[in-house]
């Protein structure tokens, strides 16, 4: 279980998160939603910890993740598809997938074949550059390439973006797969109506500190919710 | 090693008003030619020595020499504002600097100065013909070491009977080489050599001569004349005991290699056989050999020529100093134009200046390695021993 | 080490076509047939020419395989610097001086063993080598990996200054050298040779063949590929990058030593003798595309051929200055080097 | 083109961080173009008035190292240009140094021509060479390290075309004549005369000028924009070669001018103090100790390295007690310097003025 | 009036058909929609008509003039820009100073004016918060709309954006859709959009285009378009309807 802790968290001595506390199981999808510069990047980079928080504190199944060493919980189990992706552009798609399972040990999860049959298109382009794939498909193979770390928890900064309805639902789809072989999910999403479809709780972030949580299915009815991320 | 030199210019700025008179040297102590300037500076130092030991400047009370040493770390800017440290310190004459670059950014100084600056070693022509008053070198100039290396190859050819017919010319092509090209071509063309081929080199970037080699050896020429530096010479001989070209001589003019103790060690067998004609210690003279015999004790090495020329430069200060009895540097240059002081290095006769500053009577030598021993051959009056020619080059 | 700030937000959009990005990857047949075709053909136009310089086709030949071997010699002295630059982008300034620090090395295991084989160093010299590289990386290096390329190189610089000095220091200005037992000439196609230049292109292109396979082949190769094409991506997937860094620097440095020990017979060793190839080491690296271990080799092969035949060709000039003619060409050319792909 | 992911290229900034005076972070009062006392301006004209009086209380051969100081200065104001505020790094800017070196000093000896001359035709020299070069690189998409070899190239092409020409003398270069009379004309004065200082510092002060105009004017901002990203400025309408080039030419033309300073100073120059690569080594050293991307970073940086070497020298040359052991050896104050410029770059990456600014503008 | 004109533009990377033969013509003032499966080919197109890079073959022309190959900044001055799906944020600078590059540039405007116009076309967006922050260290939502608060500045007449509103809540599309109709009534901007949000393609377009492998495979008005069993099954998916 990945665990924030009234994490405050930010930039050069900047407080963006104030407090946060957010919590993930494994078997279970967990939403983050909030507007531009909420702080939804920003507690996912200290989940991992790729940020240091300024206070409170941060741990995986008990263990506390040390911060600037990212790899660690990376190692542990916990993996994060970034906002930007970063793929290894020059390495290829196999390649990126190779080194997805460098933190794997022998933790069970899915196998490259079935993550293959989830992104029929990655196997189509193995031997392709990474950077020289379509936004989407780059959106894809950084999901791909931690799914192959087999990890405990995934979080996913805003998977859809740049994806086709189509595949968004894919997307989706496939981070359900994940769930019920008992990762714990924690998705930051725009795409609200979709996300609350899909996960079991859910924390709507407002300039850095959650307003609101509860399972997906309450948050969606809440009017707040509907009117600032639900509506057209 | 080296590690005795320095400290000696530890102060100079308060000596000037004292009774110390200091004079300044300027030498790459740090830098690619570090192995020279360390022993230059040794030299000098050996020099200040024997003067302070034999009662100072007599002239002047006994008054002691003091020698302020400066690193031009082999850069042109640095010499000159360590130059110009120097003569604010209270130099009354500067001694330097092995590299022509330096030694013209000295000279410079030391003119706009008026401070006299004796070139131990630095052979470009050039530094010289600029109409400067303050500056004199000891050491024969580049073209003075071509044309008087090939009339020692001549002359040791001719003695062997068998005539120098054409001669290959190896050169390293910067001033150095290029000068010391010029002169030894025109006086070959006088003297009906044929100079074929001449092939020029990056002495700072060659890492290999074999084609070179290859090109002279399919040439025909009968002596391989070399002027260049140690690196690039070690690589010659390397070159030569791979190719084994079909030569009477390897001949260096002014070589920097040829007549190293090291490049016994280094080259291949030993460097048997290899000729240069360059400036060096007088072996024909007694002093010279102590000279040589103390430095070996004192620093544990052979004593460079370089390291004699510096000595010799300081010396000759010192005996202008005192000729002039006085420590003011306008009259201690008109001391130094007016010297015939006695080198320890090769020379023609007492050192002579030319109204240019170049030392007319200086002179060079040849040497031959023989047994594994650098060995004076030429001229024949200081010979240690007699040259073998043809050399046996291509074992 | 804790970091307090963020990673570094990911590098800036590109260019239409990367040019500066490292190729690793596969070479693009194409293009690199059509490369090869043109530089036969130019190659063929210099050796003609040469050979008439020349006038002698014992010369043309020993320039050819003279040239072949300085190549070798100087893709071995730059191996290090383009695996270093491929994959931290450091324009490593201190190779050469490390190739120094090698040949002395080499010189006192010889010394101190009582003239043992120089070829036997390689044992001692390389680990030493690669712990150096790896120190000089933790404590130096990784600090600053986040900084623009100007401050990596500054500090390599200074890294340089200070080797050269401390050699001079230690072991003082005077020339030194190392003999190779058994090293003698032989003929290859009338064109004489010494063993020991050929033992060093063999080593170069060992050297290549174990770095490229490390680095296509083996999953640490990849976890290296990985970081330099994307740090944050590789912390990521649970990559140390950090020790990546040392990793590479420290092979890096090790390959530095490895060409140090098998040049050190045929060099004139000195405090500067490895810095003298610097240069040469530069244009190597970017002719065989920075950052691709068997361009390296073709690199080599390209400088140690134009100069040679340059000399042939423009006698009187020093041979750099081909050498660097050919260089600007080719940059503007083939920008990511002959063996480079183009993205 | 997908790959903003990736594209691995190199930026002479720190992209997290503001790099120009123009450019405060956030919160942080702004000092922007036109609208706020123009501070630049005062602090050069305060820096002139007080540099001026130097010669008053320095010794002849603090002034020697003031010259240094002052040459390095203008190649590291001039290397900033390009490298700092245009994004292209160069690593081979004795090139311009040298061509301003080499224009003077030709023109001077062969034909008598004053170096005022000189310096003018050495500058146009160098800004046509560089934005040559650069119009050849940046065309075929030469960009970070692989720009910086071609520069590093073009130099050393240069280095060996002087070496190998009769004409220019080859390796012996040239040595100014030494005259009679001072002259302003021919930039010639007797020897420690404080002139060659002041107008050096003119010099510094005319390379800071432009520095700061440039950075304040709308194609400064163009370049820097480019700099940051040059395809989303083409999408924008900017012509991103253009401001390249000229943010090239006017490195080169104000590099040029610390050639010509040189060369009347030292009264001598050859290939390798023009065109050798430690000059270009000076005037990266010299930007980025002080602060790559900022104004006043070069100046700062030249005038602590400039008597670093100096400093370390005499410096060993006095040891105190505890190094005492050390002294006497050649090299040690090598050592010393590269161990201070090492510690220098690795405490204060964006440089001593960058970090400086950095700490203050925080709050 | 037609404004922009494709006509068989084809482009390929190694192999990889990215566009073959695309066909494309606006009329003024009109807004189309491009949709299509990630790697269809959309900012390929974008790429192509915008001088990114050139196309193989094909050509393109604005108002009747021949562009093929033009260069970008050329294109931009002549009244055609865009935006970047990934977007390119001039990072060193703050908000306002980007979108005071083309102010100043296009406009020839003085610092000031430039400063005015850009804190315009940066409230239009709703970014103004951030004006003065540096846009090296934004959210990502932001910095999308600075991508469009920097051509709003330069007032282009023809405006192709590629994917504007990823990364925005529905609630921050509003005001976006908004302010592009707006340009469209107001100003008479022609526009061409790569989205993937079906309400804002809905919305906005008055024609839709939908790509598949490189080619225009489904062409007209949106419902029928998305409707189309094809687009369903390679495009939307079967769960579209369910959501
Ligand atoms: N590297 C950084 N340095 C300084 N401030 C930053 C940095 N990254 C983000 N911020 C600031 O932190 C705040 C929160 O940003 P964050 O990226 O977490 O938002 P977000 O909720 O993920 O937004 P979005 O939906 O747009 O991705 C913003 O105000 C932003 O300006
Ligand atoms: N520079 C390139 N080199 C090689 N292939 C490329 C390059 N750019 C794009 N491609 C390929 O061209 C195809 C079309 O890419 P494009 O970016 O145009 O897709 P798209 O329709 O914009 O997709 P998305 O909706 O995911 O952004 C993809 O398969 C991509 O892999
Ligand atoms: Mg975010
Ligand atoms: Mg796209």
């Amino acid at each position: 279980m990945l665990e924030l802790s009234a994490v405050s968290s930010g930039y050069h001595g900047l407080e963006i998160l104030h407090e946060v506390s957010v919590s993930v199981r494994t078997g279970e999808i967990v939403a983050i939603v909030g507007a531009n510069g909420a702080g939804k990047t920003t507690t996912l980079r200290t989940a991992v910890g790729e940020l240091k928080p300024m206070s409170g504190s941060v741990t995986l199944f008990g263990k506390p993740v040390s911060a600037g060493r990212s790899f660690d919980a990376a190692r542990d189990g916990l993996m994060l598809v970034p906002e930007n992706r970063a793929l290894f552009g020059s390495l290829t798609v196999r390649e990126n997938l190779t080194m997805g399972t460098w933190a794997r040990n022998a933790r069970n999860g899915f196998r490259e074949q079935q993550i293959l049959e989830l992104f029929p298109i990655l196997a189509e382009r193995q031997e392709q550059r990474a950077e020289t794939l379509s936004g989407g498909q780059q959106q894809m193979l950084a999901i791909a390439r931690a799914l192959m770390g087999a990890p405990h928890i995934l979080l996913l900064d805003e998977p859809s973006t740049g994806l086709s309805p189509k595949f968004t639902w894919d997307v989706f789809n496939a981070v359900q797969q994940v769930k019920e072989q008992g990762v714990g999910v924690l998705i930051v999403e725009q795409n609200a109506s979709q996300v609350l479809s899909l996960a079991d709780r859910a924390y709507v972030l407002e300039a850095g500190s959650v307003v609101l949580e509860g399972t997906a299915a309450e948050l969606a009815k809440d009017p707040r919710v509907q009117a600032a991320y639900l509506g057209a | 090693s080296g590690s005795a030199v320095s400290q000696s210019g530890g102060g100079a700025s308060s000596s000037a008003a004292g009774g110390e008179i200091v004079i300044g040297a300027l030498h790459p102590a740090t830098g690619a030619y570090a192995a020279d300037g360390q022993q230059m500076n040794n030299g000098a130092q050996m020099a200040v020595n024997a003067v302070n030991a034999a009662g100072g400047i007599k002239s002047l009370g006994g008054a002691k020499l003091k020698l302020a040493t400066a690193d031009t770390k082999g850069e042109p800017e640095t010499g000159s504002s360590e130059a110009t440290r120097l003569i604010q310190s209270g130099a009354v004459a500067l001694i330097g600097t092995y590299q022509s670059a330096v030694s013209t950014n000295v000279a410079a100084v030391a003119e706009r100065n008026k401070v006299p600056f004796v070139m131990d070693v630095s052979n470009a022509d050039d530094i010289l013909t600029k109409g400067y008053t303050y500056s004199f070198r000891l050491q024969p100039n580049a073209s003075t070491m071509g044309s008087l290396g090939f009339d020692a190859l001549q002359n040791i050819a001719g003695d062997a009977h068998k005539p120098v017919k054409q001669v290959a010319f190896l050169y390293e092509n910067g001033a150095f080489g290029s000068s010391t090209l010029a002169s030894f071509k025109s006086k070959a063309k006088a003297a009906g050599v044929k100079l074929d081929p001449v092939i020029g080199y990056d002495a700072a970037s060659v890492s290999d001569m074999t084609t070179q080699i290859q090109q002279v050896s399919a040439s025909g020429a009968d002596v391989l004349a070399v002027a260049g530096y140690y690196r690039d010479g070690v690589l010659v001989a390397q070159a030569v005991n791979t190719v084994k070209p079909k030569l009477n001589a390897v001949f260096g003019v002014a070589n920097g290699a040829f007549d190293q103790p090291q490049f016994v060690k280094d080259a291949p067998n030993g460097g048997d056989g290899y000729f240069n004609a360059n400036y060096a210690i007088d072996r024909s003279n007694p002093d010279a050999l102590a000279l040589a015999k103390d430095y070996q004790a004192k620093y544990g090495e052979t004593m460079r020529t370089s390291a004699a020329e510096s000595y010799d430069a300081v010396k000759l200060v010192a005996d202008a100093i005192d000729r002039a009895q006085s420590k003011d540097p306008a009259k201690v240059r008109d001391a130094i134009a007016s010297t015939s002081y006695k080198p320890m290095a090769a020379n023609k006769g007492p050192v002579h200046f030319n109204d240019k500053g170049e030392n007319t009577n200086a002179g060079l030598i040849a040497t031959q390695i023989l047994d594994a021993k650098i060995q004076q051959v030429y001229p024949a009056a200081g010979a240690e021993t007699k040259p073998v020619y043809p050399a046996p080059i291509s074992k | 080490m804790t970091t307090t700030k963020p990673a570094p937000p990911s590098a800036p959009p590109s260019a239409v076509v990367h040019r500066a990005t490292r190729s690793f990857s596969a070479l693009a047949p194409q293009r690199t047939r059509h490369t090869l075709l043109t530089t036969a053909a130019v190659l063929a136009a210099a050796i003609i020419w040469a050979g008439v310089s020349a006038g002698s086709g014992t010369v043309l030949i020993q320039a050819l395989v003279t040239g072949i071997l300085t190549g070798g010699i100087y893709s071995l002295i730059a191996m290090g610097l383009t695996l270093i630059y491929g994959v931290l982008h450091i324009i490593n300034f201190a190779n050469g001086a490390m190739v120094g620090l090698a040949m002395y090395l080499t010189l006192t295991f010889v010394d101190g063993t009582g003239g043992m084989h120089p070829y036997i160093a390689l044992i001692v010299v390389v680990p030493a080598m690669l712990a150096l590289g790896a120190v000089l990386q933790a404590i130096l290096l990784n600090p600053v990996m986040r900084a623009p390329l100007q401050v990596q190189l500054l500090i390599t610089i200074g890294i340089a200054l200070a080797v050269e000095n401390i050699l001079l220091l230690v072991y003082g200005p005077n020339p030194r050298s190392v003999a190779l037992p058994g090293n003698r000439a032989v003929k290859i196609f009338g064109a004489a040779v010494e063993l020991s230049r050929i033992y060093a292109l063999v080593g170069a292109m060992i050297l290549v063949a174990v770095l490229w396979l490390v680095l296509q082949k083996t999953r640490t190769g990849t976890a290296v590929r990985a970081v330099s094409a994307n740090p944050e991506g590789a912390r990521l997937v649970g990559i140390n990058i950090k020790r990546i860094y040392v990793l590479t620097f420290a092979i890096g440095t090790a390959a530095a030593g490895a060409a140090g020990v098998l040049i050190a017979p045929f060099s004139t060793i000195e405090p500067t003798a490895g810095s003298i190839f610097n240069l040469t080491a530069f244009v190597v690296v970017v002719l065989g595309g920075m950052g691709n271990v068997p361009g390296a080799l073709v690199g080599g092969f390209v400088v140690g051929l134009t100069e040679q035949l340059g000399a042939l060709i423009m006698p009187g000039q020093s041979s750099l200055l081909a050498v660097f003619i050919v260089f600007l060409v080719v940059l503007f050319a083939r920008p990511t080097g002959v063996f480079g792909r183009a993205s | 083109m997908n790959n903003r992911t990736f594209a691995p290229r190199t930026v002479l900034q720190e992209r997290t961080d503001p790099v120009v005076d123009a450019v405060a972070p956030k919160g942080a009062g702004r000092t922007t173009v036109g609208n706020r006392v123009p501070w630049d301006y005062i602090v050069l004209v305060a820096i002139i008035v007080f540099g001026a009086t130097l010669p008053f209380v320095a010794t002849v051969s603090t002034m020697a190292i003031a010259m240094r100081v002052l040459v390095f200065a203008i190649m590291g104001i001039g290397w900033n240009i390009m490298s700092g505020f245009g994004g292209m790094f160069s690593f081979g800017h004795a090139a311009y140094f040298g061509i301003g070196a080499y224009s003077t000093a030709l023109l001077l000896v062969r034909f008598e021509i004053s170096p005022w001359i000189g310096m003018l035709a050495g500058m146009a020299i160098a800004a046509l060479a560089g934005m040559g070069l650069s119009y050849l690189a940046l065309r075929y998409k030469l960009q970070g390290a692989y720009y910086a070899m071609a520069t590093f190239a073009f130099a050393e092409v240069l280095r060996l075309f002087a070496f190998g020409n009769g004409p220019l003398h080859r390796q012996t270069g040239f040595t100014i004549p030494v005259r009679v009379e001072e002259s302003f004309w021919m930039f010639q004065f007797k020897a420690n005369s404080p002139w060659y200082y002041w107008i050096g510092l003119i010099m510094v002060a005319a390379a800071m000028l432009v520095s700061i105009v440039f950075v304040r004017s709308k194609t400064g901002r163009y370049t820097m924009a480019v700099r940051d990203d040059d395809v989303a400025a083409a999408a924008l309408g900017l012509n991103a070669l253009r401001y390249r080039l000229t943010a090239v030419a006017v490195s080169a033309a104000v590099t040029a001018m610390a050639g010509t300073l040189y060369v009347q100073y030292y009264m001598f120059i050859d290939p390798s103090l023009a065109f050798g690569p430690s000059v270009s080594n000076d005037a990266i050293i010299t930007a980025v100790v002080g602060g790559t991307g900022t104004i006043w970073g070069p100046l700062v940086g030249a005038v602590v390295m400039g008597p670093l070497s100096d400093l370390t020298t005499a410096f060993l040359r006095n040891p105190p007690q505890w190094l005492a052991p050390l002294a006497g050896h050649d090299g040690v104050d090598i050592i010393l310097y590269a161990i201070v410029l090492i510690a220098v770059v690795i405490l204060l990456p964006k440089g001593i003025y960058g970090t400086i600014r950095g700490k203050v503008t925080k709050r | 009036m037609t404004v922009l004109e494709i006509h068989g533009l084809s482009k390929h990377f190694h192999g990889l058909k990215a566009l073959s033969n695309v066909d494309l013509t606006v009329e003024e003032g009109e807004i189309v929609g491009i949709i299509g499966a990630n790697g269809a080919g959309k900012t390929t197109l974008f790429n192509c008509v915008t001088g990114a890079f050139p196309p193989d073959s094909g050509s393109v022309s604005l108002d009747g003039k021949d562009i093929t190959g033009m260069s970008m900044h050329r294109l931009a001055g002549a009244g055609l820009a865009r935006t970047f799906q990934l977007m390119r944020p001039f990072s060193t600078m703050t908000v306002v100073e980007n979108a005071m590059v083309p102010a100043m540039h296009q406009h020839h405007l003085s610092a000031a004016d430039a400063r005015d116009r850009a804190m315009d076309a940066i409230a239009m967006v709703g970014i103004e918060t951030w004006a003065n922050d540096v846009s090296g260290s934004l959210p990502a939502g932001v910095l999308k709309r600075l991508e469009l608060a920097r051509v709003l500045a330069l007032e282009p007449r023809v405006l192709l954006l590629d994917e504007v509103l990823a990364g925005l809540v529905p609630a921050e599309r509003t005001p976006v859709l908004d302010l592009l109709e707006r340009l469209r009534h107001e100003r008479g901007v022609t526009m061409v959009f790569i989205e993937h949000i079906m309400a804002a393609v809905r919305r906005l377009s008055d024609r839709v285009v939908m790509m598949d492998q490189g080619e225009v495979i489904a062409s007209g008005d949106v419902d029928a378009v998305l409707s189309d069993p094809h687009v369903v099954e390679i495009y939307l998916g079967k769960e579209y309807d369910r959501a």
